[in-house]
C-alpha cells in the first residue's frame, strides 16, 4: 500500500483510512458494483449482508469516499462513479457479475408501498376471498378499481385488478387497502446500478441471463449445423446415417413416382396401387359399381 | 376391385374409359365379366376425376408396413 | 403405374402372374408394353406376398389431401 | 435400389439416363448387371421429373417407429 | 447427394466401402470426383452401421409422391 | 448465433469454454467480438448441459422453420 | 460437427467460405484439422444456399431405434 506516500493534508487521516480500505476491498475482487439501498431498512440490510458473506462484500460509506476509491484503484473502476449518488453502497465479489446479479435478485424480498410511492409496478389486488366480513371495506374496494363484492358471507375480489399501474402514485386509498389486505407489491434489496468486471461495464439488463434462452440457442445451433450438414451432403459422423436415410428416401421417391418395377419398391408398389385403387372407389357412390368387398 | 383397375389401366393408357375397353382389359386377365357391373362402373365415373383421386392416394403413403418381411 | 394394376388385376382373378398374361392384359388396354418391364414386374413380384402387402395398404390411414405441385 | 441410385447419380452428374450409362455405374460397382432391369428403369424414368421426385421425398421427413422383423 | 449414393450402392453390391470404389462408381457416372469429399465420406461411415440406417429410412412410410407421373 | 456456435466447437474439440477461447474462435472468424457477450455466454453454460442440448436437436427433426424452395 | 459450425460462424461473420477461414477457425478452437474434410466442406458448400439449407429441416432417421430382431 502507498499509504506513507499519501499525506495529503487536507484529507483527515480517518477518511484516508476508509478510503485505503475500500480501495483494498476493490482491487481484492474480480466485479465490483454499485447498488442502490434506497428504503432499505438498516435490519434487512444487514440480513442481506449475511446473507452474501463468503459471496460478495457490501460496503457502505459517504458518496464522496466511495467516488475517491472508486478513482483512486483507476483501471477502469472509475466508470462507475456515474452511478454513485443517493444512498449507495458498493459491492465486490470473485464472483462474475452475472452470478452476482443473480444473487442480488434473489436475495430480494417483498415489501409493502407507501402513499406517494411510484408504483414499480403494476399493482394487482388478486381475485378471490378476502377474509374480511362485509362492511364499508367492500367499497374502499370499489372506490380503488377492485371488482368486489359481498358474497358467501365474506367481501371477495371477482377478478384480478390493478389498482395502480406501473410508475403511477400510489394514493392514500390504495395504500390502506394494500396494507388491510397485507399485499406487499414491492421487492426490496440490492439494486444493482452497474457492474465493472475485468475491463467491462455491465448494465442491469445485460446482466439478466436467460439460461433457457441459451439452451435454446444450443438446440437451434446445433439443428442448424445438422440440417446444413444434410442438405449439402457433407457427411459428418453424426449425421451420415441421417444422409443414408434421405438417399433411400429419394431412392423410394423416385421409384415409386416412375413405378420402376425393383424388387425393393415391390411392396410399396403394390400399396401403393391397392391406396389409389382404394381412393377411386371411394368415390364411386353407385353401389352396384363397386367391388363386392366395397359393397355394404 | 378388378373393375376399377381395369379402369385405371385405360386412364393411363390414354384409351376411352367405356364398357368395351373395360370388359377387354378384364377378360384378357381371365375375369369372367359382369355386364351391369361395367356399366354401372361407367357410368359412376363419368363425374369423377381419376387424377385427382390417384393423387390423393399417393399423397398419403403406404404408412408404415408394421412388419417388414 | 399401369403395369402394377395389370398384375393386381390378374392376381384377383387368380390367373397366373407371368409376362404372358401382364402383357395380354396391357394390350387390351391399348397400353404400349415395353417387355423389359413386364419382366422386370414379374421378377420384383417373384418374392412379394401380394395379400400381405395390400393389406398393410389398407390398414395405412385413408388419405390426406394431396398438395399437388 | 442400386438400379434407382445409378440413376440418381447420372442424374446429378448431367450424363444422359439411358442404358449404357446405368450398366456402366452398376459394373463400376460390382453389380451383376440384368439387362431389362436396366431397360426397365430407363423406360420408367422416361416420364418422371427427378428433380420433383427428390424433392417430395425431402418434403416428406421420414419418421416412423420401426418394428423390423 | 452423389457420393452417398455411389456409397449405397456398393452397400449393395456388397463392394467394399473404401476410397477407390467409391470414386471408380463417380467417375462411370461422369461425375467430378473430388477426393476430399470422397475420404470425408468414407470417414464420415466408417462407425456406420449402414443396413441399420437403411432399415430404419425403410421402416418410415415412403415419402409420398403426390403428382401423378 | 456465431458466439453459440463458437461454444459448440469448443465443445466438440474439447477445450475449455472460456472467455480467451471463445473470443480467440471468434476473432479467428473475423467477428468483432463483444466481451460482455462472451461473457455472458460463458456464464449461462455453465448452467446447460450442452451434450443434451444437442442430443435433443438431433432427434427432433429440426426446429428451424422450414422454408422450403 | 466442428467443421460444419465453422462454416456457420462465417457464414454469419460474413468472411468468406474458404479453405483458410475455416481452417482458422477451427485451430483457435484447438481442432487436430484436417486438411482432406475442410476441402470436402468448401466443396459442398460450392453450390449450397447455406440460409436454406440451414433452415429446410433434415430428417431424423435415428428418431426411431429399431427393435431389430
Amino acid at each position: 500500500m502507498s499509504a506513507e506516500e499519501r499525506t495529503t493534508d487536507e484529507v483527515p487521516e480517518w477518511k484516508q483510512r476508509e478510503v485505503d480500505e475500500l480501495v483494498d476491498l476493490l482491487e481484492a475482487h474480480d466485479s465490483v458494483g454499485v447498488v442502490n439501498v434506497t428504503g432499505i431498512p438498516s435490519k434487512q440490510l444487514q440480513d442481506m449482508r449475511r446473507g452474501l458473506h463468503g459471496q460478495a462484500a457490501l460496503r457502505m460509506s459517504r458518496n464522496t469516499l466511495l467516488v475517491r476509491a472508486l478513482e483512486e484503484v483507476d483501471d477502469g473502476l472509475e466508470d462507475l462513479t456515474q452511478y454513485i449518488e443517493g444512498e449507495v453502497g458498493l459491492v465486490a465479489t470473485n464472483d462474475n457479475p452475472f452470478g452476482l446479479f443473480q444473487q442480488l435478485e434473489a436475495s430480494k424480498t417483498p415489501a409493502p408501498i407507501n402513499a406517494g410511492e411510484v408504483a414499480p409496478n403494476d399493482i394487482v389486488v388478486p381475485e378471490g376471498d378476502t377474509g374480511i366480513d362485509p362492511g364499508p371495506f367492500v367499497g374502499e374496494l370499489q372506490t380503488i378499481g377492485a371488482n368486489a363484492r359481498i358474497q358467501e358471507g365474506s367481501i371477495q375480489v371477482l377478478e384480478d385488478s390493478v389498482v395502480t399501474e406501473e410508475g403511477e402514485v400510489v394514493s392514500d386509498d390504495v395504500a390502506n387497502v394494500l396494507s388491510e389486505l397485507g399485499i406487499e407489491p414491492k421487492e426490496v434489496g440490492l439494486d444493482l446500478r452497474g457492474v465493472y468486471s475485468e475491463g467491462v461495464l455491465f448494465t442491469p439488463d445485460e446482466l439478466e441471463i436467460d439460461v433457457e434462452e441459451y439452451r435454446a440457442d444450443i438446440k437451434s445451433a446445433a439443428a442448424s449445423a445438422r440440417n446444413l450438414s444434410v442438405n449439402a451432403a457433407y457427411p459428418t459422423e453424426q449425421t451420415a446415417p441421417a444422409l443414408i436415410s434421405k438417399a433411400q428416401g429419394e431412392a423410394k421417391s423416385l421409384g415409386l413416382q416412375a413405378a420402376v418395377e425393383s424388387p425393393d419398391l415391390a411392396d410399396d408398389l403394390v400399396s401403393k396401387a391397392d391406396a389409389q385403387v382404394r381412393a377411386l372407389a371411394a368415390q364411386i357412390d353407385d353401389e352396384e359399381a363397386l367391388p363386392e368387398e366395397l359393397q355394404d | 376391385m378388378e373393375y376399377v383397375y381395369a379402369a385405371l389401366i385405360l386412364n393411363e393408357s390414354g384409351e376411352e374409359l367405356n364398357e368395351e375397353n373395360i370388359t377387354g382389359v378384364l377378360e384378357a386377365a381371365g375375369v369372367d365379366v359382369e355386364e351391369s357391373r361395367v356399366k354401372a362402373l361407367v357410368a359412376a365415373l363419368e363425374d369423377v376425376d381419376i387424377e385427382e383421386a390417384v393423387e390423393q392416394a399417393a399423397a398419403a403413403p403406404a404408412a408404415a408396413p408394421a412388419a417388414s418381411g
